[in-house]
């Protein structure tokens, strides 16, 4: 395919994607509107909409939101790389795969919510905490995938670069890395909204502010056009953070065909 | 001394694990409602036997059939979808957005639209471990040789016979650790459901027993999450040595690796 | 289809660029000939005249950016094993597959059953004399052994018309000659239109019917050459005044271009 | 100045609006304290926080400090709240053809949880109208859209949400839990033992200031119902309603006696609760709030 | 380092067995050579004989089944690439980089300045007559210019010793022998030691002061061959008599081998 073809699909599926994203809305609303589904359980779009928009324009929800963004973020900084090098460890060396790969998968089917007292116990209760368990519900993923990243490193391109004399360091970055790239991007996006959910988990269970504690509260108070507000809001966020790594993954995979 | 195999490092870590569970909090290290000591888990676990088996069978028959449609689908989709560079590009940045949707925080509503029976939990669970496992999927098509698929292609295989002779075998390794992914999702999306909203099921025993303080039945049930999580990763096991062991050189390429 | 055109290979006009805007490439220019059916033909030109490229459009894996291409007949729209088979530059090999079965595989494609497929591999593998490697896995093979089942997946197919990209370039001269031989034996008892793009002049003059000559980017044809020694062809044949002077002539286009 | 960690049991519980309502008015300040204030998801999930020594004084149900002694966490009820289970009713929707608690039979009823109040007061309710059906834990989030969407042909909902499910006209109540149960030691504050013997002052203080909360709120009907207002995201008539059923029905002083806690042990073990303490063991009445004056 | 070692390659007694048990395939048998330092020897022998897979030992990639290897008087432990540098059989370039950074690679790792590193990469591509492609990706390469970014790359690590496996394979004659003379050029400037792996029994005689000559499986040495052609080689030369003599007895060798 040309490059001009691909550069008019390319913004063609940009339309094709709103498309879809607004169709999708028009049948919520549709839905919603004509009784199709209970509109007390399922409030017009446009009204959710509506919500979204005043929450966002309310100073005490935007601390919230800050909030929850700030621990988001931090947890992220620090489980995104972390499992992506202790993913690489583990998985490059036999016998540390061994005996780790099954310990890290075990600890991953569990339900990270059940851990949540543990972290009240040895973090109390604030950012600290909510990053604590952001890092634990996002690190496993990473490691996971990044197990299965490794696994589509082609054997020659680390033989070239060991027999130039690349250091393991360099091999990471040099090699890992860009043959890793697809697989670990993904685990990147999963990362981001496990962290995400994990932090809303958090927040719920035990907070002084966040987003989380006002999602628990309209969930408890049954105010579902807040609710589905609140979540739309952080979804659409979730989403932005998505397209931002769509960014880069076509910077980075242009060689790809 | 001979170096410890990874068998045995395996096994040492776990009993070490053991001990730990047992005597930290019998030393009151940790108070016994954060973590009951090993023992008394055992010990809740076997008197409530019975029971404990009875909700096991259902989480057990929720999992399976969860299991088909979010690793069977999310593989064959993640398969299809990534290995068409246009439904790639088209469709992959909707699905993996609508993953961002914080589904746990919906459950409440999701029961209300779908009903609070096994097939809500089923519903949930495929969901969740759907989408990684496509993702996964979709992602490890991305790194393999196109000269192979090109080479299928030129000897007239069809859409089909490119995806089950060409492109599942070459993604065997990413398929089954999106597979393992999607197992332990499913495994804990389904625990997660029943802790939310249920009559039965492991996940509706920890809830039940966590609300009600008895935290030696809580790690009981948890404990039997963590044997689902070893079954499951025996069958992978399986499957892994049935399609993994043959045809990759890494000896030759890293012999002192 | 009328059975004088049967695989008749007829180019016309053909133009190939990559890219586009300013970094366009172009790799073919105005390229058209005709292959007779039954005729073997080689081509011969520089590293990136374009062989590779025509190549590929013949069996209908890219397409031309003008021109027209047929084979038997009928235009090239796609892959059509049944009339054209390929051996690409590079093996190729599935590597999870044996050397036994990466030949077996366009068969396997084309639902003939086990029994005939062994057989017929294990003839394929015979005449490029891997007697007893069918079992081996690719990585276990030697570079020229990976082409030499490469070449066996190709002749396995028995297309009307055999294309092939330098199938014997990881060969010593000696298996060369050998394979060189076995091929025009195959050849003269199918009577397929053969299509043979090579580095080595006195190859392409031993085995042809016809030489193709091309010039350096952007590919164009600059001789056709017709090989007029009496078949079956001897080794003694390859240094009579006849041969010397079609090889200089052709090495003088070579040198210009 | 020191600090002092209230746990609060879900946001919208009473005990929520009386700490902030004292942080408002600087009660806390007054008393030379700073409050730091904690949501928790239900009364469990504040109770462990306790226990981990994240929160020092809790608002929380007597039967979960009863069980918690038998589990090893040392904690006791030090002020009273409410006596009884004010707002909290049985619903059902509001076109159901059930009138009255015995037509229940063999249905669903939505609890929150499993051991929790709610369940407790389904058990109770079984237990005394002498109906059976199937308790069926939906979470806080799902009581009312299972309810609407008809999973279940009832539930038992807390306040403000009933009022809210009452007043909109989807749900009508069946039974008052508030009126039909007889009076005990419903809810209140708790603190750890260690905390009550180490800090008794801090207590004390706390006390005072939440109690001068309780005071301003039943002393400012309309600010109060405001304030209700922006803290649960009510409309103003179902504040109202709550103001009146609930708050201005709360403990003005916070004296507790075991009689009260002992009653409230004994309803737990009615509704199907086992392994408690009794209730001398998890009152503590050495602390009398003096309510801080704004 | 004794200078008058540097760059000396000493096999002793080398045999390489592949796999165990019942399915040993033995690919080296005792194999023993010496290659002075500063001499340009070349290697032939039939396909899978074991070329490869002595390179690989001798760079350090894999170990000898027993016997010893010692390069510049200290034996391989494993790769020391200011000592050997290798150009595979196969070109093994990384699909992320472009030609130019391709043949950076090797400096990039050593902390080669980015000014100085690019004026090298772009010289050794001039070499190779790739002038002008240093931005392109593998993937829009021809097969021959792929080897030859990957010769460049051999050639820009500047080791004492060289080692090269068939690095012409997929050239046509003409380049093939432009970049024989550019070899030769940079071996008589720098003095290096070249191992050197062909097919061709005219390039390796023109190239070589040695020439090892190996038989069919199991790969044994049957003949070394001294060239007592003056240097600098002309092309002339390789019609003189004693030029066919040298051909006609490795042919001879070959052939019984
Ligand atoms: N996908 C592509 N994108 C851009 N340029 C390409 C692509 N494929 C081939 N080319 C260019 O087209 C030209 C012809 O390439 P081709 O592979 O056909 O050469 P070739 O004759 O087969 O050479 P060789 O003998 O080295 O294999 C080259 O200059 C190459 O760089
Ligand atoms: N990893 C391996 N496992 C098993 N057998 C192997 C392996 N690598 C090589 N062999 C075998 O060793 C023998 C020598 O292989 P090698 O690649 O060294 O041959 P070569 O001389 O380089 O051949 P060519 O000229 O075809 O490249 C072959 O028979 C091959 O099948
Ligand atoms: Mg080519
Ligand atoms: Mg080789």
């Amino acid at each position: 395919m040309s490059k001009v073809s691909t550069q008019a699909s390319a913004s063609a599926d940009r339309y094709v994607r709103a498309a879809i994203v607004v169709a999708l809305f028009v049948a919520w609303e549709i839905a919603s509107r004509t009784g199709l589904v209970d509109a007390r359980l399922l409030p017009p779009a446009s009204t959710v909409l509506a919500t979204a928009g005043e929450l966002v324009a309310t100073p005490a929800f935007r601390n919230h939101l800050w909030t929850t963004l700030a621990q988001t973020l931090a947890a992220f900084v620090i489980a995104v790389p972390l499992g992506a090098i202790l993913g690489l460890l583990i998985a490059e060396n036999r016998y540390a795969s061994e005996v780790l790969k099954p310990l890290v998968f075990f600890v991953f089917s569990i339900p990270k919510s059940i851990f949540l007292p543990m972290f009240i116990l040895a973090f109390g209760i604030g950012f600290g905490q909510k990053v604590a368990f952001g890092v634990f519900s996002a690190i496993f993923i990473m490691m996971m995938t990044a197990f299965a990243a490794v696994e589509s490193v082609k054997r020659e391109h680390l033989m070239v670069a060991r027999v130039m004399g690349a250091r393991f360091s360099q091999t990471v970055r040099n090699v890992y890395a860009p043959s890793m790239a697809p697989v670990l991007l993904e685990a990147v996006r999963l990362a981001m909204i496990f962290n995400f959910t994990g932090i809303l988990l958090a927040e719920m269970y035990a907070s002084r502010t966040g987003i989380g504690n006002q999602i628990g509260l309209w969930g408890q108070s049954f105010m579902l056009d807040r609710l589905l507000a609140g979540i739309l809001i952080v979804s659409v966020l979730a989403i932005l953070f998505n397209e931002g790594i769509r960014v880069i993954e076509t910077r980075i995979g242009h060689w790809r065909t | 001394m001979r170096a410890p195999t990874s068998r045995e490092t395996r096994w040492l870590i776990v009993a070490a694990l053991v001990v730990l569970w047992e005597f930290l909090p019998r030393l009151g290290l940790i108070p016994t409602l954060f973590l009951p000591p090993l023992s008394m888990t055992a010990v809740a676990l076997w008197t409530a036997g019975p029971e404990y088996l009875s909700h096991l069978g259902v989480t057990l028959r929720e999992v399976g059939v969860a299991l088909v449609f979010a690793c069977g689908g999310g593989i064959a989709c993640g398969i299809a979808l990534g290995s068409s560079a246009r439904f790639r590009k088209l469709l992959l940045p909707v699905v993996s957005s609508a993953y961002a949707i914080p589904l746990v925080v919906l459950y409440p509503l999701f029961t209300a639209w779908f009903g609070i029976g096994e097939p809500s939990k089923v519903v949930f669970a495929a969901v969740y471990g759907f989408l990684p496992t496509l993702l996964g999927a979709a992602a490890g098509v991305q790194t393999i040789d196109r000269g192979l698929i090109v080479t299928a292609r030129s000897m007239g295989a069809t859409r089909v016979q490119q995806i089950v002779h060409v492109l599942l075998p070459a993604t065997m390794p990413t398929v089954l650790s999106s597979l393992r992914i999607g197992g332990a999702l499913v495994i804990v999306g389904v625990v997660v459901a029943e802790m939310l909203m249920s009559t039965a099921g492991i996940g509706f025993l920890i809830s039940r027993y966590r609300t009600m303080l008895d935290s030696p039945k809580v790690f009981a049930a948890i404990l039997l999450v963590l044997a689902l999580a070893v079954v499951f990763d025996l069958l992978v096991q399986t499957a892994e040595r049935r399609f993994l062991k043959k045809g990759r050189g890494d000896a030759a390429a890293q012999p002192q690796g | 289809m009328d059975t004088l055109h049967r695989g008749e290979v007829e180019v016309r006009n053909l133009t190939r660029t990559f890219g586009s805007g300013g970094q366009e490439i172009r790799a073919l220019d105005d390229v058209s000939f005709t292959i007779p059916a039954g005729k073997f033909v080689s081509v011969v030109g520089p590293s990136g005249c374009g062989k590779s490229s025509l190549l590929m459009m013949l069996v209908g894996l890219s397409e031309a950016t003008s021109g027209t291409l047929e084979v038997a007949g009928a235009p090239v729209t796609g892959p059509d094993p049944d009339r054209i088979g390929v051996v690409f530059q590079e093996a190729n090999l599935f590597p999870w597959l044996t050397a036994g079965k990466n030949v077996e595989f366009p068969l396997m494609l084309k639902g003939v059953g086990k029994a005939e497929r062994a057989d017929k591999a294990n003839a394929a593998l015979d005449l490029v004399g891997l007697q007893g490697f069918a079992a081996r896995y690719p990585h276990e093979l030697s570079g020229g052994m990976k082409q030499r089942v490469s070449i066996a997946r190709g002749i396995v197919q028995d297309p009307d018309v055999l294309m092939m990209d330098e199938p014997f370039a990881a060969l010593d001269e000696q298996t060369r000659m050998v394979m060189g031989d076995e091929l025009l034996n195959i050849w003269e008892r199918t009577k397929k239109t053969v299509m043979f793009v090579t580095h080595s002049l006195t190859e392409a003059i031993y085995l042809s019917d016809h030489v193709i000559v091309m010039s350096a980017r952007p590919g164009r044809i600059v001789d056709r050459i017709d090989v007029d020694l009496p078949r079956p062809r001897t080794f003694e044949m390859t240094s009579t005044p006849e041969f010397t002077r079609l090889r200089n002539r052709i090495w003088e286009q070579i040198r210009v271009a | 100045q020191e600090t002092v960690r209230i746990g609060l049991a879900t946001q919208a519980w009473w005990p929520t609006v009386v700490a902030e309502a004292a942080v408002r008015q600087g009660l806390f300040e007054k008393e030379g304290l700073t409050a730091e204030l904690t949501v928790y998801q239900s009364g469990g999930e504040t109770f462990t926080a306790l226990a981990a020594g994240a929160a020092d004084v809790i608002s929380i149900q007597p039967s979960i400090v009863a069980t918690g002694r038998t589990k090893g966490v040392e904690a006791k009820m030090v002020a009273l709240g409410a006596n009884a289970n004010y707002g909290w009713n049985l619903i059902v929707p509001a076109d159901s053809e059930v009138q009255e608690v015995s037509q229940l039979e063999g249905k669903n009823v939505g609890i929150t949880a499993s051991g929790s109040l709610s369940d407790f007061l389904a058990l109770w309710t079984i237990k005394e109208e002498g109906v059976t059906f199937n308790s069926v834990p939906l979470g806080g989030a799902g009581l009312v859209p299972n309810l609407i969407s008809g999973n279940v042909d009832a539930a038992v909902v807390f306040a403000p949400l009933s009022f809210q499910v009452i007043q909109s006209g989807d749900g009508r109540s069946i039974l008052d839990y508030g009126a039909a149960i007889p009076e005990h030691l419903n809810s209140g504050w708790a603190a750890s033992d260690a905390f009550i013997e180490s800090d008794g002052p801090v207590l004390q203080k706390t006390l005072n200031a939440l109690y001068g909360g309780v005071a301003w709120i039943q002393a400012n009907e309309e600010e109060a119902i405001d304030l209700l207002v922006e803290l649960n995201q009510v409309d103003r008539t179902v504040a109202e309603q709550d103001y009146r059923e609930q708050f201005a029905k709360l403990s003005a002083d916070g004296i507790l006696d075991v009689a009260g806690a002992q009653a409230a042990v004994d309803l737990a073990v009615i509704g199907g609760m086992t392994d408690l303490a009794p209730g001398a063991d998890i009152v503590e009445d050495r602390f009398r709030p003096v309510p801080t004056q704004p």
